[in-house]
């Protein structure tokens, strides 16, 4: 395969994850073309992007999600590339199929690798071949009670017993002993008679405290694979990732090895291409199984970045220009330790509703270790229509203990007004014991609920200082003659200034 | 200048003894305070007090003379009582303003699906409208049997916080057969 | 000695420093104290404290150099360290003293390392005990022609004749050739003799394209003494450094490694205790030789810390805590490299005079290998009478080059409007063939001045997108019904966005 | 709606064609621009032209009628023209506004060293008063012979941008002996 310098990107989304691919972009000096739906004219994509053309309605399925409006903007602007970020169009393999007809490159795998990923029972047939570990289980109908307790013998409780024609949890029974196998066999295949009219079972394993661990991979066209090490992404509410940190506190070198070379085996066996993420369970005693790939950047790459050193979304411009893997995986190594926490406009204290909304003021951390990817401004209304996800705050420590007293003091400074936002979930999240200590799993939030979502005190001072600002605001309205300027050189006003003052009228 | 102030069910009333530059001497009920207090931006105080160093945000809201307060780890909802104030309460007290029948968005959104119209007979539990935001929908049933007086929105309108969605004209409970 | 945790630092200091220092105190879980003067009661240090008192009138003597107050300030608010930053009084022995005898650590070097050091003729004796390579030069009178000839041939040409009793460039000579060492002599010494009534001479070797790198020390209460490398600071404009860069493109591992024994070795003939700074003269064939210790934080230290992973300030407390060091000089590693700019309130196009005034609106870079270490804030007035550094932009990159493609587009996303900045001038540097390749002494900024200070061609329709932008203004002011919204969800407003619209009226 | 501005000394009628949503065609002298364009906070616009992406910030100075505008890599300093304008630009070309006999400060600042008094007989680069701003000190000399008319400023005060410090009533230049 011959290189071919891309020179202009088309970003086919939105949010911080489109302007985060355009600072790499501009960083190689590449041209950028965003796309904008009607809701979207004033968002920061379009600024920050040299060229930027309309593509329809605010509803994703009208603009972002119209695979042949964006072929053709990419067209009309030149554009030689297409980077589809992450959600939206990113893992369509009709998208990539129909970039690789119009001649255009798309920045990720071809459409026979999503395609084969996509599809989680073919996934699974491929992951055994290439013998990475899936969740042990029968892959065929079990209609025999004989049979069915042999295969239980053989995974080892607990087990999860479902009905093959199940959903909905109808003919599940979770068995933990083995005296309550026989019995749970039979309720399941009666419930899965009447429910489904077919009594056969599906037998898995259950695993019961688990951990959702992730490995980062790379690949080149010309079969090179490396991984970058795991990302631990076991806080999640409802499914949704909310913190995610690099290295996992509970992973041994050893373990981690085996699971890097099986993200690597699974990656090759998928054909890979680009950047892609190797999703395992794992449980308490460290078993780990396969659990889907996604076939894209990740919400939470930028940990890995700051911990391996090296720029994901250049490395996928790379890749896609033919370039070959500039290392190989001896030359990667983990350097310290770094967190994400989500930014979400959602209200905790109202079960977590979205609240878009006018953003009024924003102060974001800085300093050592901190990174910010977000996309608000300041007077910027966030539509009712796309992913309620802010920004992205990431911190480096030399170590865990000092990465999460960093992400304290960023969540600290870090002040947004306008929108509810879950910075002070975070905050608390920061403070649980179970997250000091490393100690957790998916059901952290849900063990920790009550406490991720309890008040601090709140002595009566506190209510004393908010009514002394009340008063001076409301003072400061009716009383300007009083004006007590604090800056001691202002003689002369600009315009500017006497615009401002109107607002800012220093009592 | 005295003014009454209302924050978490506490009443008190702020009267400022003293403005000097920045010193402002001032009582909070029965306490006085001396802080130095200056206007940073538009909606944001530096407050020092005792030494200690406050940053507050009082930024106005929908609602006349209803302000949040922000400090550092704290969210107040302080409102300024005045005649018009004590009036509008007075009102509220006697009457309900809001109850099961009246079904409002809890946030802006798109009104994506209305199950039914005025004059329509609902049960308890039966779902009325679905309200999408932010890749999250939101479906709201009835709470009461009834029948639908007024539905003020239609399918694809986009909804402002607080607008009124469905209102039902309850009816007694049916028997339970 | 026994540890003795710091639980309140009070910060003697105002501007990014004074933050900086906070941020890692917070961090720690240790309680910080602003002080400030009448000019910086909005500052945001004074925000950023836990408490904040005011010390005293603007002008730094009566305040941030107020020893007494100071202390005084410190023991009323019950603070058990003084962290005193750079400028100001951290290099003032009288106040390190001070601290001592109030009981307060003072987080530095005792006041008989600051005083040693302090002195030039005491240190560069200190150095030539110690074995550090300081310029070659007489260090006595040289009264006699022989003799001075004879030293000349001993240090080798080119050297500089200086008058003993001098100053002020009077009785100075360079010499380049030997056939000049003569008539240069007697020049000198008649100069000398007319300005000074005193004809003794002193010769010094003449380093001619120099070189300004520095290492950065750390040393224990215990003689344990690490250096963390080098720092490139040759891009300077009348001896004010402007950008830093950590590897130097210049020295090979060997210098580097005979710069750093060097380094420790004076550090520990200071009898050193934190973190500290040995600056470097050097030529272009790598000779090295020791300039002055800085007895304090650098500004520039942050490079130090992104590439090194140790945050310095952390290392400063702990060691004032009586910790011994946590790393042998082993483990410590460069990784990538990393370039600092220093923006500066200052018009670069009328001969770079200070430029203080109210910031109107700022945009600071964000994304990747970023770090922004700035204090000021939109409605800030930066006061007259401090420094005018306002923003220290740092970025990492894997490599030099991926550093400065960085540098560039951090440079190209910050936006300071209000006073006039040397954002211009520096994303110009970045763009100097000289500093690309690497090839740069202390003459690069007068080298290069015509690039640096050129105008980019600028063609006419860049002047009309002015035009239309200004007329839009101008319409938008007038025709308030004429408002096109473009954020499609507003239909009612609150009291904020009412007052909002009033300056945002959008056509 | 029609507007003369200046810019770098040349001078365009710009006229308004179109007005339709966002999007806005309008002539520059004989060009014509359909422009997309949106304010995006108080002093600063989007605009999208053929496609490329525009950030501008127009800011009002202390001059009224005198904008900065800031596009990606240019500063402008833009002029609109009206009569007023026209009037005060006629006025400039027929009289010096200043000269070097009037120092102004160029930039906000303390002064801290006054040299002359009134009446005071001055030489070419002879010292006449220090300012000081951000750690720098400026001395600032005499540009010709004369007598100094006026010292409006006094050692302590502080200075703004612009503002008159030392006025001299020039003589014929000495002979050179």
């Amino acid at each position: 395969m011959e290189q071919k310098l891309i020179k202009k990107v088309l970003v086919a989304n939105r949010g911080e994850i489109a302007i985060r691919v355009m600072r790499s972009c501009r960083e190689m000096g590449i041209e950028t073309v965003a796309v904008f739906s009607d809701a979207d004219r004033t968002a920061m994509h379009v600024r920050y992007a040299n060229e930027a053309f309309n593509i329809g309605p605010a509803p994703s399925a009208e603009s972002y999600l119209n695979i042949e409006k964006i072929i053709e903007t990419a067209k009309k602007s030149g554009a030689d590339a297409i980077h589809p970020g992450y959600g939206f169009l990113s893992e369509n393999s009709t998208f990539s199929r129909r970039c690789r007809e119009a001649g255009i490159k798309f920045i990720g795998p071809s459409p026979e690798s999503i395609e084969m990923m996509g599809d989680k029972i073919s996934a699974r047939k491929k992951m055994i071949a290439a013998g990475v570990p899936v969740v042990p289980g029968t892959t065929e109908k079990l209609t025999s009670e004989a049979k069915a307790i042999k295969c239980i013998k053989e995974i080892g409780l607990p087990v999860m017993i479902k009905a093959s024609s199940g959903g909905g949890g109808k003919g599940m029974r979770l068995v933990k002993l083995e005296s309550q196998i026989a019995s749970s066999l039979r309720a399941a295949r009666s419930e899965a008679k009447t429910s489904f009219g077919d009594d056969a079972l599906y037998i898995e394993k259950y695993i019961d405290s688990p951990h959702h661990i992730e490995f980062q991979i790379l690949a080149d066209q010309y079969g090179n694979t490396v991984h970058l090490f795991e990302r631990e992404c076991s806080v999640q509410r409802r499914h949704q990732k909310v913190v995610e940190e690099t290295p996992s506190p509970l992973l041994t070198p050893e373990v981690r090895t085996a699971m890097g070379e099986c993200a690597v085996a699974a990656a090759k066996a998928a054909n890979y291409e680009g950047a892609g993420t190797i999703e395992f369970i794992m449980d308490e005693q460290l078993n780990f199984y396969f659990l889907e790939m996604n076939t894209r950047l990740q919400v939470e790459h930028p940990i890995t970045e700051r911990v391996v050193g090296v720029d994901l979304v250049k490395e996928q411009i790379r890749i896609a220009e033919g370039a070959k893997l500039p290392f190989k995986q001896k030359d990667l190594k983990q350097s310290g330790h770094s967190i994400e926490c989500r930014i979400i406009a959602e209200d905790t204290r109202n079960n977590f509703m979205p609240n878009p909304g006018t953003i009024t003021h924003i102060t974001e951390p800085y300093g050592f270790g901190i990174r910010c990817d977000s996309y608000v401004y300041e007077g910027y209304t966030i539509p009712i229509y796309y992913d309620s996800l802010i920004s992205k705050l990431i911190v480096w420590g030399r170590t865990r203990d000092e990465a999460i007293d960093r992400m304290r003091r960023a969540l600290f400074e870090y002040k947004i007004t306008g929108v509810k936002t879950t910075i002070r979930f975070l905050e608390r999240i920061m403070d649980t014991p179970d997250f000091k200590n490393g100690t957790y799993n998916t059901h952290f939030i849900e063990e920790n609920s009550e406490f991720l979502l309890s008040d601090g005190t709140c002595d009566s001072s506190s209510e004393d200082m908010a009514m002394i600002a009340t008063f001076a605001q409301y003072l400061s309205q009716f009383e300007i003659s009083k004006i007590a300027n604090a800056a001691p050189s202002e003689k002369r006003e600009s315009n500017w200034k006497r615009q401002l003052r109107k607002f800012t009228a220093r009592i | 200048m005295e003014l009454e102030l209302k924050v978490n069910n506490r009443s008190e009333i702020v009267k400022e003894v003293k403005h000097e530059g920045n010193v402002l001497t001032l009582s909070v009920g029965d306490k006085l305070y001396e802080v130095d207090i200056v206007k940073v931006s538009n909606e944001e105080f530096s407050v020092l007090y005792k030494g200690k160093s406050f940053n507050i945000e009082v930024i106005e809201t929908s609602e006349p003379k209803h302000y949040n307060v922000n400090t550092l780890y704290f969210k107040f909802d302080v409102e300024v009582i005045d005649n018009e104030a004590r009036y509008r309460q007075n009102r509220k007290q006697s009457g309900p303003i809001s109850n099961d029948n009246t079904i409002r968005s809890p946030m802006p959104g798109k009104v994506v699906k209305v199950y039914v119209k005025p004059g329509d007979r609902v049960e308890v539990g039966q779902p009325l409208i679905v309200l999408s935001a932010m890749k999250m929908e939101s479906e709201f049933k009835a709470g009461n049997r009834g029948i639908v007086r007024e539905v003020p929105v239609t399918e694809g309108e986009t909804v402002d916080t607080n607008q009124l969605l469905v209102i039902i004209d309850e009816e007694e409970p049916a028997e339970i057969s």
